[in-house]
C-alpha cells in the first residue's frame, strides 16, 4: 500500500479517508491499527519496510531522525544531537 | 572498445539532495560536507565521459517490492525522476544510452549474469543524489548519458560482495568489448555505515569506514570476501549498501590512482564518503 | 533433506488447456494427444510429492515487458491464476511453500545466481497447463504446493542453455540442503519446436524435438552446449522454450530411469512433448 | 499498452473508444493506425510482442492460426490444415 503514495493523487485520497484506504489494499486489522496509530515500531514488527515506512512519516512531515529517535526510545533532538556528534559507534 | 576513465564511490543520502536543492552549501551544518565534494567536483568537470554507468539501489520508489530483481539494468533512452513520496527532486530527467545498455545486458547475459531488464524505470534519490555529487548544477541536464545499473542492497538476500566484484568484473569486459571507442565513467554509490531502524538505529562505524575508503583501492578482494552479515554487523543495516562500490572497483584496473577521499559524519542519519579513482595508467594522465 | 523424486517436461501450449477446459479429451483432433499423457499421469498420481517446482515462463500476463526477469522465484503462499484477456481459466489458484521458497532464494543467491523476488505473482497458462498435465481433474486445488521458478525465455538475450542446465544443478544443490525430509518434483515446461510469428510461423521440427527427447534423459550436456541461436534455428522461435527443460534436469541425478515419453503434432501451433523420469535409483523403485 | 488488456474493464473501455485509448498510453501515429487497421504485420515491425499482439486478436475472437495466416499469407483455413498435416518442416 505505502507504494502508492509515491502518487499525489492518492495521497490526498489516503488523507481524506486512512481507514478506507487501509481497506482498500487489504491490510491485516493489526498493520491498519500500526498505521491509524502511526505506531511506527509496530508496522516494522509486522512486516513493513522501513522505505515504505517513512513514505507515511514524510506524509506527516516526520523526519527519518524522528523515527530513529522512535526506534531507541530518544527524543528528536536527542537524536539530532547524537548524530551531530559523530552517531552511535557503540551499538 | 570503450575505456573507463574513472570510478566514483559515493554515497547517496537523501538528505544531501535535499540541501543542495534548498540551496544548503555554506549552511554550517552541510558546508564541511560539500567543502569535501569540492576536489573531486573540480577533476571531475575536465573528464566528462560519453557515457557514465551508475551503480545504485532503488528504495521502493522506481520499483515495488513485490518484485525484487538482484541484479538489474535500464535499457530505456529515459529515465524519469520518481516521485519518492513528497513530489520529485526539482534535477533533470536522466537521458540514457540503449545502444551500449543493450551490449552490455548482452554481455552479462552470456557472461552468466542474470540480469533483469529495465524498458522503463523512474529513478530514485539513489540515483540522482550521486549525480548531483558529481554536477551540482546540472541546469537543463546531466552532463553525459547515464546507465542504471540497479542492485538488490534493501531486501534479504542481498548478492554477496563476491558476486558484486565479479559483476563489476564482467562489467569491465563487456565495456572493454564496445566496438565503439568511447569513454566511461563509472559510479558505485551507497554507504557508508549507517543504520535506519531498529534499536541500532544511528548506528555509525567510523573504523570501517575508513578502512573500507583505504581497501576499495588497494585490496578490494578483501572487501569481496566479507559477508553479508560482515557488512551488516560492520556498517549497519543500510551499510551493506557499500557492496554497490565493488561493482564499480570490478570494471576498473587492478591498479588505480586515488584522486580524492572524503569522510564525514553525519549526513542525516549517515556517514557519508566520497572516493574518487583514475583508472588511466600515470603515464597517460 | 528433501529429495527429487520425479522430473517432468512438458509442452504448455495454451490450447492444450483450452481443449481440457472445454471437456475435448475424445475429440478427434486432441484424443491422440491426451492418450500419450495417460501413463505419465497413472504413474504420477501414486507418487505425488510434498512440494512442486515448476519451471516456466510468462507470457506477459503475469509481468509486464517493461521488466524482464531472467531467473525469477515466488516466495508467496498464494498464486492467482492470470486473465490473459479473457477472463482466468477455471482451474484453482496455486498455493506456495514460502519456506522452501526462501530456502531455495537464499541458496540460489548464495550459489551466484542473481533471482528476483515475487512476494505477489499472478501465473498464466505456462504455469497451468503444465499442472492440468499432470492432473486433468484437481477439483478445488492442486495435488501440492508448487513453487514457481520464472526463465525469460520471450524477450532477446535469453539465457542460455548452460546456464539454465547450472541453475538446475544448483537448484539440485538447494534441495539437497534443506533441512526438512520432503519429496519434490520437479517440472520443466515449453516448446517443442514452434514459430508463433513471422515468415516461418507454423514451423516444426520432428527431428530436432526427437533428438531433445533422447538427449534430456541420457545426454543432458549436448543439449546445455546449444546456443540460443541454434535453439532459434532448429525450434524456431518460442522453441527456444525448451532450455527451461534444462533446469528441471539438472536438478535431477546424472543417472535418472524414463517412465514415459509422448510427441505429438499439432497442439494448435506447437509441437507437443512429454517426458517423465523416476530419479531414484532401480532399486528403490 | 496492450499488457493492460488482462483487464476486463480495460477491455470495455478500449473497445468504446479505441483511438482515444491508443492515445491514452502515448502510441505513436503509426502504432495507433497498425492497431486501429488491425494490421498485424506492422504491429510486430512496430515492435509490439507476439504476446501482446495475441492480446487484440483474442479480443475480436481471433486465434493465433489465423494470426499464422496473416504472417504467412494464408488462409486460416489452410494454415491450420498445414499444422495438422505436421507443420511447416521445410522453413
Ligand atoms: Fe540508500
Ligand atoms: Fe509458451
Amino acid at each position: 500500500m505505502f507504494m502508492s503514495l509515491t502518487r499525489a493523487q492518492a495521497r490526498e485520497e489516503f488523507l481524506a479517508d486512512e481507514s478506507a484506504y487501509c481497506d482498500r489494499f487489504g491490510l491485516a486489522e493489526d498493520q491498519t491499527t500500526a498505521v491509524l496509530r502511526r505506531d511506527w515500531q509496530a508496522m516494522l514488527d509486522l512486516g513493513g519496510s522501513i522505505f515504505y515506512v517513512y513514505k507515511l512519516a514524510m506524509m506527516d512531515g516526520l523526519s527519518m531522525q524522528y523515527l530513529g529517535g522512535v526506534f531507541t526510545g530518544m527524543t528528536e533532538a536527542d537524536f539530532k544531537a547524537a548524530m551531530l556528534a559523530g552517531g552511535r559507534t557503540d551499538v | 572498445m570503450s575505456e573507463v576513465i574513472w570510478g566514483l564511490g559515493t554515497s547517496h543520502v537523501p538528505s544531501i539532495g535535499a540541501a543542495m536543492d534548498r540551496g544548503l552549501h555554506d549552511d554550517p551544518v552541510w558546508s564541511k560536507l560539500f567543502a569535501g565534494y569540492q576536489p573531486a567536483r573540480e577533476w571531475l568537470a575536465d573528464r566528462t565521459p560519453d557515457v557514465a554507468v551508475l551503480v545504485y539501489n532503488d528504495h521502493a520508489n522506481g520499483v515495488d517490492l513485490d518484485v525484487v530483481p538482484t541484479f538489474g539494468i535500464g535499457v530505456a533512452d529515459r529515465y524519469a525522476v520518481a516521485d519518492e513520496g513528497f513530489g520529485r527532486r526539482a534535477v533533470p530527467d536522466v537521458v540514457g544510452h540503449p545502444e551500449l545498455s543493450f551490449h552490455l545486458l548482452q554481455s552479462l547475459v552470456d557472461d552468466g549474469f542474470d540480469m533483469t531488464v529495465f524498458r522503463e524505470l523512474d529513478v530514485d534519490h539513489g540515483f540522482t543524489v550521486p549525480l548531483s555529487v558529481w554536477t551540482p548544477d546540472p541546469g537543463d541536464a546531466w552532463p553525459c548519458p547515464v546507465i542504471p545499473l540497479m542492485v538488490n542492497v534493501i531486501s534479504y538476500p542481498q548478492p554477496t560482495a563476491a558476486r558484486c566484484y565479479a559483476l563489476g568484473q564482467a562489467l569491465g569486459r563487456a565495456l572493454a568489448s564496445y566496438p565503439e571507442d568511447i569513454t566511461v565513467g563509472i559510479l558505485g554509490t551507497g554507504g557508508m555505515s549507517h543504520q535506519l531502524a531498529g534499536t541500532r538505529a544511528g548506528f555509525i562505524n567510523p573504523t570501517f569506514d575508513h578502512m573500507f575508503l583505504d581497501a576499495i583501492e588497494v585490496d578490494p578482494e578483501k572487501l569481496a570476501a566479507l559477508s553479508r552479515e560482515d557488512y551488516i554487523r560492520e556498517a549497519g543495516s543500510e551499510g551493506i549498501e557499500l557492496i554497490m562500490w565493488l561493482v564499480m572497483r570490478g570494471a576498473m584496473n587492478a591498479e588505480v590512482t586515488k584522486v580524492h577521499t572524503a569522510y564525514h559524519v553525519p549526513a542525516s542519519n549517515t556517514a557519508a564518503g566520497l572516493a574518487l579513482f583514475d583508472n588511466r595508467a600515470p603515464a597517460r594522465a
